[in-house]
């Protein structure tokens, strides 16, 4: 017994080594590696048997079991991963400069704001460009617009109209705060003017008492008072 | 001295690979180490005139503090010479440096002036800081080259997240933007001239809207119930307005049930409507 | 005491959970974070102290002291990677052979390193030859050097100074971790003495003791830790 006892230590050393080794290389591989492809890194005169890296990959995936990162089994390989529920966590890391929205796009938002209840096609005659869908899915999704009802029309199209959402957007609580017509027309200082009313006003209401619930409310402001 | 010794050789030999003060010079001296057709090699070796006069300080053991410059400047110019010789291209730094080690030699055979007179530096007090300076940073660079790096002993350990379901932001929109753009389409209105954008208020089509609302959940709704008394008078008229512009673009109906029983308000073609979308949901 | 042990259950939860989201993010972002930026990548609301995430970071690093990877303090922050130790294995996945570095690259490098803001002629002083500009653009082009100021002087020639880059890739977190620089020797008395010595120079210098090596000044080291 006595003298058995080095030899399993020297089993158990090696395939700790292994393990190890198993371990580092499907870190580094930037890509899932199967149990085939970890061998082939070994160097020739060193390669473990296929049992070996298997029974290792089974050791380390039973490691990182309580850890934010698992092992796991892809169509080609394994591969180490965040596990799914931290998804919610890490997402702002790859959170890129979100695109513009288009001219068209500001403009049709503008036209149902001040146009409202309309139609697109109404939307389309003072454009005097079509309005493409998309831009109306992109409102209706963002919730800033909605069919608050149909027109008698052939068709019976959709009237547009826009939502509390929208006025939480712009951190207004009613469109009557937005410039009039004839203050958009006349002159850009006079549009520059009514934009620094707004701005002041939700200045204000952030030093009144706070909303009960406004969670959305504190980044809006930022961007509306831009 | 060793050198002009091995210079000395029989005459008649036909080769002379250089001349060193003046004296014919035929084979590569003993003390070198190199063989010729090594020579090119060993020369990429060195990164300068420093470096030269360092290997041969370093190969003399001593330190830099003593160097034997007769000795060493025969053996720097006795490189150069060959170098010269086998035509490779010589930075104008080994010359400059051949030069600089000619004229501490010369100085050093003369009386030393005094120390009042002695305005410039020592030549070989400059020299041997910047062999100094030189040697710490080549040793330096030789333990960063050394250092694990990333690429060859450093590798990131990297985690896939491509499987992550990860929402993107959503552009923001400055209300500023939005009001420019609808300036430009007013200003393209008014050159069609033709076509108008009627000038109610605002809180007017607002309250448009906000009736075609609540008229799209119910079959119809008193006229009264389009009124909301904390509103006040203005209230009233806005709402007011707003059913009357509702009524003019036919979007709404006002109607009685019987005579004198109070106006109903309802979305126009609501029962179509319903129909509609009973017919959609199955 | 019975009642507050879930208070201290709850406690120990919430930094449990800190800990968790911390490894993944540094996981997932595949560059060196700061504390500062992990803490940016938390929903405004939830955000962690400084010391929670440091702590989170002090005991990510315990656990992770045995295994083949280990999370590491560089220049821009934390990042994990596969120890030094499995390089020899790791190295194997790639088919391409790591870059190797010139001597006049290194040379140039470490020059711009201990004796920053340094310019281009005064690396060649202390070289003793010209710079190539091959060798400037690839330390630009690296990012390992950069432009820092520029110098009063004619042609007003550019101040280089290392980067945060640089120190990343040599695995060091400031430029005080670089090796030692032998502080130049006093050499002013020696040398009187041995210009007094001419003509016996060069006979009993065999002998003559090697200077003590002494580590670099203090003066040094403030330029070192910028």
């Amino acid at each position: 017994m006595a003298q058995s006892s080095p030899v399993i230590q020297l089993l158990d050393d090696v395939n700790m080594e292994i393990k190890r080794i198993v371990e580092a290389i499907l870190f580094a591989a930037n890509r899932p590696m199967t149990v085939k492809q970890i061998i082939d890194v070994f160097p020739e005169i060193e390669r473990p048997e296929t049992i070996e890296v298997q029974d290792a990959i089974e050791a380390i995936i039973e490691d990182y079991r309580e850890r934010p990162i698992e092992l796991k089994k892809v169509a080609s390989g394994y591969r180490f991963q965040v596990k799914p529920e931290l998804a919610r966590w890490v997402g702002r890391l790859f959170e890129e400069k979100p695109p513009r929205y288009s001219r068209a796009l500001l403009e049709t938002l503008a036209i149902i704001a001040y146009r409202q209840p309309v139609t697109r096609g109404e939307i389309e005659d003072i454009r005097g460009v079509s309005v493409s869908s998309s831009i109306i899915q992109t409102l209706l999704e963002r919730e800033w617009i909605k069919v608050v009802a149909h027109k008698e029309a052939p068709g019976r199209p959709g009237l547009y109209g826009t939502t509390k959402q929208f006025l939480d957007y712009f951190n207004i609580s009613s469109l009557s705060e937005l410039p009039t017509l004839q203050e958009i027309q006349d002159f850009d200082s006079a549009l520059d003017n009514s934009l620094n009313l707004i701005q002041e006003e939700s200045e204000q209401q952030e030093t009144t008492p706070p909303h009960p619930t406004r969670p959305i409310g504190s980044t809006h402001n930022e961007t509306a008072t831009v | 001295m060793n050198m002009q010794e091995n210079s000395v050789t029989p005459p008649g030999e036909p080769q002379v690979l250089a001349m060193v003060n003046g004296a014919p010079f035929h084979q590569i001296p003993d003390d070198l180490y190199i063989p010729p057709d090594a020579l090119e090699v060993f020369l990429e070796l060195f990164e300068g005139p420093l470096d030269l006069l360092l290997y041969l300080i370093r190969r003399q053991n001593v330190d830099i503090i003593n160097i034997p410059i007769a000795q060493i400047t025969h053996q720097y110019i006795a490189y150069i010479q060959v170098m010269g010789n086998l035509k490779m291209e010589l930075a104008a730094e080994y010359l400059v440096m051949a030069a600089l080690l000619a004229e501490i030699k010369s100085r050093m055979l003369l009386p030393r002036q005094t120390e009042a007179e002695d305005e410039e530096e020592d030549p070989r007090a400059t020299l041997i800081r910047r062999l100094q300076e030189y040697e710490c940073i080549k040793n330096v660079a030789e333990e960063i080259d050394l250092m694990p790096r990333f690429e060859r002993d450093i590798f990131a350990a990297l985690v896939d997240v491509s499987k992550l379901s990860i929402e993107q932001p959503l552009p923001d929109i400055q209300m500023k933007e939005m009001l420019l753009a609808f300036q430009d389409v007013l200003k393209r209105v008014d050159q069609l001239s033709h076509h108008h954008i009627t000038k109610e208020p605002l809180s007017v089509r607002e309250r448009m809207s906000t009736i075609l609302a609540y008229l799209e959940g119910a079959d119809s709704l008193l006229f009264s119930q389009l009124f909301y008394r904390k509103e006040g008078r203005q209230g009233v008229v806005v709402s007011f307005l707003a059913i009357l512009e509702l009524s003019k673009e036919r979007l709404i109906d006002i109607f009685q049930s019987e005579p004198f029983a109070e106006l109903r308000v309802r979305a126009a073609g609501a029962t179509f409507g319903a129909i509609e979308s009973s017919y959609s949901a199955a």
